[in-house]
């Protein structure tokens, strides 16, 4: 039997955490990575009550059910998210435990990323458990204005202009699907799911609403061709923050977009899942193209966000009008290399980050000798670079051969080139960051000062990345995970 | 035409609007004011449309969701102000620079 | 000094923005338009639901009882954003540099009606707080009415005293959100879901946590105005 | 209740006055213009809530949506005004 406040804990723990980071500013830091064991705590053992008695589980907030008031909504997909959400928080506490204690930066600075990066935390898991649509957009406002507010708390110019731009971005994002919301609520007169997936129909508002909603979410989890906030964002905030924001962040509006295609449009659609396949496809090209242009190491792994976040945008075709089956394993594909590209992308992240302060840059060209210098960071982030690219055994290969059969199954064949070709790109700028690693700066820069990098901030990447290669070994069980409560299958419960 | 379709439909005039506005301006005060015009016309479709029932009776579940949304945006616009003060003390501008135009000149 | 060189393609490219822009939006209107009126009129059944629960939410005011209560969890999390806004704004522009802000008074006309309207505006923002429970008001009226007092204090040219600025101050920003989440998580020592309040008691607690989050609103709005001022030191 | 249910001209005088409002307010070429003119907005909205029987809504308008959000841009006007009239503008 599954404790139904489990669920709820992993959103008041975080937001306790942020309360009392903001009081005590002092000890901030203490305060967060306690808040990260417990939560990491409360997960383990939810995960354990769900595996082992599955189910579909609900949760009525102040106990007045669905139409009056907020449910919560556990099922393996919930339960998933989650693991992505505490495993990459977990490590990236850990590693700014250390970080924002390195001399330049001040007290004030780390008690703000402490109580940001926990309401963020909150926001996160809220959204995760949340089955209430205007519950999901207050959770969505969480995480958007936490995420800006952590953007700009790096401070320079760069940062501080990319942190604006993401606010209009993504309080435009949020008004989208609010305004989708509110026609929704006012044709059925219910904003919780599970009453909606009862009652949608094929009307006009509903056309609407389901063009609202879309335009917004796709516009906060940066699909090609609303990509244009994400690389200047992800690559001028601290590491830590850029590591969330793209393991993160973007994947908190790709997993609601997921959540509501399953369990309200999927009757109403008509061209939109071959529009987001394509949008996939070309942000698979495009976001590889442009990272093997860049020069700085932090808007190379941006643009390889940008790219491997089309893939999830793939499942959308393959897994229209398909067999139970074929629909299942692609789903089961898209989370997986979800799961996968958020240990990877927040390693990478974390390894460019130790690369940036050992250098105090991370400008590829000049990186001198980085792989005999810091032979932990460089491991981790080729560890990271085997699961982008999609090498067995990694998460990254698992998730990218369940879409793969699905798209030979189905004989889509333009779909199975692009995520061979993306694979092949993928290989093309992480080699080229390896292979400037293990040389001499090319171009001669007077030697910078380098700093030693504490040994917690490299272990850390190094695990994270560890993980992203681990889940290619034994998925199995996490596969099973994800269809526990029947996420996929909504609209064949008999099967 | 009810009155909650009427003023339902300003609502959308006024977030369309705003979204131009959006687009097309690019003094950061004036996004923020576009954002700000926009989350007004939503709250109109949202709550304008409160009374769009049988015998024109209130529901008050809008009513507290507007109320929700603008503090919501507020705080979002408090944050977008103080981002915006500060890129202005470091670098002069409150103009917004285009993805592709470099930002040094 | 930036020179402006508004080549003719950068107009071109200008107005081709415009018009796309232009053509999009009315494109969104229209199919907007089209959607809200042909909404048709829906059931009263929630609005029932809503009226029927009502004497189990401790309040008479159907508003306050959705906010605070049916879907409580939604105004903390929003209580949440509002803090985690002044968060951000205090870690971009610290307090301390404007605590020591030269200004003097903009005159006695404004020091006088400050004077003369700060009881007022207390004793309103204490009436809305109090009438939130049957009729129109509540936590968030009154908190802004506080902070539009705090906001017209500052003007006056007072000055936050610098030792008040640390934790007290700070406490008094947290306290709604703690009392709203300690009232919320009283619901497990009665083995019932968090946010669920006993019926009989219901209307105090609600009080109880209305009056913590109009502290905290109004402080957190009056010092985010406090934090966008204009100081001396760049 | 009939009354309430088809709009009467104060109606269609309000809707078309926000709608201008905001449209001068968002392209006025004086900041200061359009800051004030948000305001005068967000006072007509006020009005319009307590047409709409959304007491509630209106009082939070008019001293967040309005007052205090006019505040704060106001005083952010403020400090971009004073910095444009010092000559450190040179140094860019």
């Amino acid at each position: 039997m599954i404790t139904p406040d489990l669920g709820i804990t992993l959103v008041v723990l975080p937001l306790t955490g942020a309360l009392l980071a903001f009081l005590i500013r002092k000890h901030a830091h203490w305060i967060g990575l306690g808040t990260a064991l417990a939560v990491s705590l409360i997960l383990a053992s939810l995960l354990t009550d769900l595996v082992t008695s599955p189910g579909d589980y609900y949760y009525t907030l102040g106990g007045w059910g669905a139409p009056l008031g907020i449910e919560l909504h556990l099922d393996g997909l919930s339960a998933f998210m989650l693991m992505a959400s505490v495993v990459t928080g977990l490590g990236v506490s850990l590693y700014a435990f250390s970080y924002f204690r390195i001399p330049p930066q001040d007290n004030g600075k780390s008690a703000a990323f402490w109580s940001l990066w926990l309401f963020l935390w909150a926001g996160l898991n809220a959204l995760f458990l949340s089955a209430d649509l205007f519950n999901l957009y207050v959770t969505l406002e969480l995480i958007g204005l936490s995420a800006v507010a952590l953007t700009a708390l790096a401070g320079s110019r760069d940062a501080l202009i990319s942190a604006i731009r993401y606010l209009l971005t993504s309080l435009l994002g949020s008004l989208c699907y609010l305004l989708g919301i509110a026609l929704l609520y006012h044709t059925y007169a219910t904003v919780d799911l599970t009453l909606l997936s009862g009652r949608i129909t094929a009307q006009p508002s509903t056309q609407a609403a389901l063009a609202l909603i879309t335009a917004g979410l796709l516009l906060k989890s940066a699909l090609f061709p609303l990509h244009f906030w994400l690389p200047p964002a992800h690559g001028s905030a601290a590491a830590p923050v850029s590591a969330l924001l793209s393991a993160l962040v973007v994947k908190a509006s790709f997993y609601l977009l997921a959540r509501l295609w399953l369990e309200l449009f999927h009757p109403i659609h008509n061209l939109m899942p071959d529009l987001l396949g394509w949008f996939g496809a070309a942000a698979i090209i495009w976001g590889s193209l442009l990272a093997l242009r860049q020069i700085r190491l932090k808007l190379l792994i941006a643009y390889s966000t940008v790219a491997q976040l089309g893939y999830f945008f793939l499942v959308f075709p393959l897994a229209d009008n398909q067999s139970d089956e074929m629909l299942v394993g692609a789903w089961q594909g898209a989370f997986y290399m979800l799961l996968a590209h958020a240990f990877a992308k927040s390693a990478m992240f974390l390894a460019a980050g130790n690369i940036q302060l050992f250098s105090g840059h991370d400008r590829i060209l000049e990186f001198d000798h980085i792989a005999q210098r810091l032979p932990l960071t460089l491991a981790a982030f080729s560890l990271a670079g085997v699961s982008i690219m999609g090498l067995p055994p990694s998460g990254g290969f698992t998730g990218k051969w369940l879409l793969l059969e699905a798209a030979i199954a189905q004989e889509r064949w333009g779909y199975a080139i692009i995520i061979l070709m993306g694979g092949l790109l993928a290989a093309g700028y992480v080699f080229k960051v390896i292979g400037h690693a293990f040389t001499q700066a090319q171009t001669e820069s007077f030697i910078s000062e380098t700093r030693t990098i504490p040994a917690m901030m490299q272990w850390v990447a190094l695990a994270l990345a560890l993980v992203s290669i681990l889940l290619g070994c034994y998925p199995a069980p996490l596969l099973e995970l994800l269809t526990i409560g029947n996420p996929f299958n909504f609209f064949h419960p008999g099967s | 035409m009810t009155i909650a379709i009427l003023y339902a439909s300003t609502g959308i005039g006024l977030f369309s609007l705003g979204l131009y506005a959006l687009i097309v301006l690019t003094h950061l005060l004036r996004k923020l004011l576009a954002i700000n015009v926009m989350s007004c016309g939503v709250f109109l479709v949202l709550a304008g449309l409160a009374a769009h029932t049988p015998n024109a009776i209130v529901d008050p579940i809008p009513h507290a969701m507007v109320i929700t949304g603008i503090v919501v945006a507020i705080a979002a616009t408090a944050l977008g102000l103080s981002i915006l003060l500060r890129i202005h003390a470091l670098t002069g501008r409150v103009h917004l620079p285009g993805v592709d135009e470099q930002f040094d000149d | 000094m930036q020179i402006k060189n508004v080549t003719r393609s950068e107009k071109l490219h200008k107005l081709a923005l415009t018009i796309f822009s232009a053509i999009l939006v009315i494109c969104v209107a229209i199919g907007l338009m089209i959607s809200v009126s042909f909404l048709p009129v829906r059931d009263a059944e929630l609005i029932e639901i809503v009226s029927t629960q009502l004497p189990a939410s401790g309040v008479s005011h159907p508003v306050t009882a959705v906010l605070l209560n049916f879907r409580g969890y939604d105004t903390l999390l929003e209580m949440a954003v509002l803090l985690l806004a002044l968060i951000g704004t205090w870690s971009l522009a610290p307090l301390d540099v404007q605590a020591d802000d030269t200004r003097h008074s903009p005159g006695e006309m404004l020091d006088s009606l400050t004077r003369l309207l700060t009881p007022i505006i207390v004793l309103v923002a204490g009436y809305l707080l109090w009438a939130g429970a049957h009729a129109p008001g509540g936590a968030f009226q009154a908190g802004a009415l506080l902070a539009s007092l705090g906001v017209m204090i500052q003007l006056t040219g007072w000055k936050l005293p610098i030792e008040l600025t640390g934790i007290y101050l700070r406490f008094i920003h947290v306290c709604g959100l703690v009392v709203f989440l300690l009232v919320a998580a009283s619901g497990w020592f009665n083995s019932a879901p968090f946010f669920s309040l006993p019926p009989d008691l219901a209307g105090i607690l609600i009080l109880l946590i209305e009056t913590f989050a109009m502290l905290s609103i109004g402080l957190t709005l009056a010092t985010l105005f406090l934090l966008g001022r204009p100081h001396s030191t760049p | 209740m009939e009354t309430t249910l088809t709009p009467i001209l104060l109606d269609y005088l309000l809707a078309s006055l926000l709608t201008l409002v905001a449209a001068l307010s968002l392209f006025s070429h004086n900041l200061f213009r359009a800051i004030i003119l948000y305001i005068i907005f967000g006072l007509l909205l006020g009005f319009t809530w307590i047409r709409l029987d959304a007491p509630d809504i209106a009082l939070a308008e008019i001293a967040i949506g309005a007052g205090l959000t006019g505040a704060l841009l106001l005083s952010a006007w403020a400090v971009l005004a004073r910095k444009d009239k010092s000559p450190c503008k040179s140094k860019m």
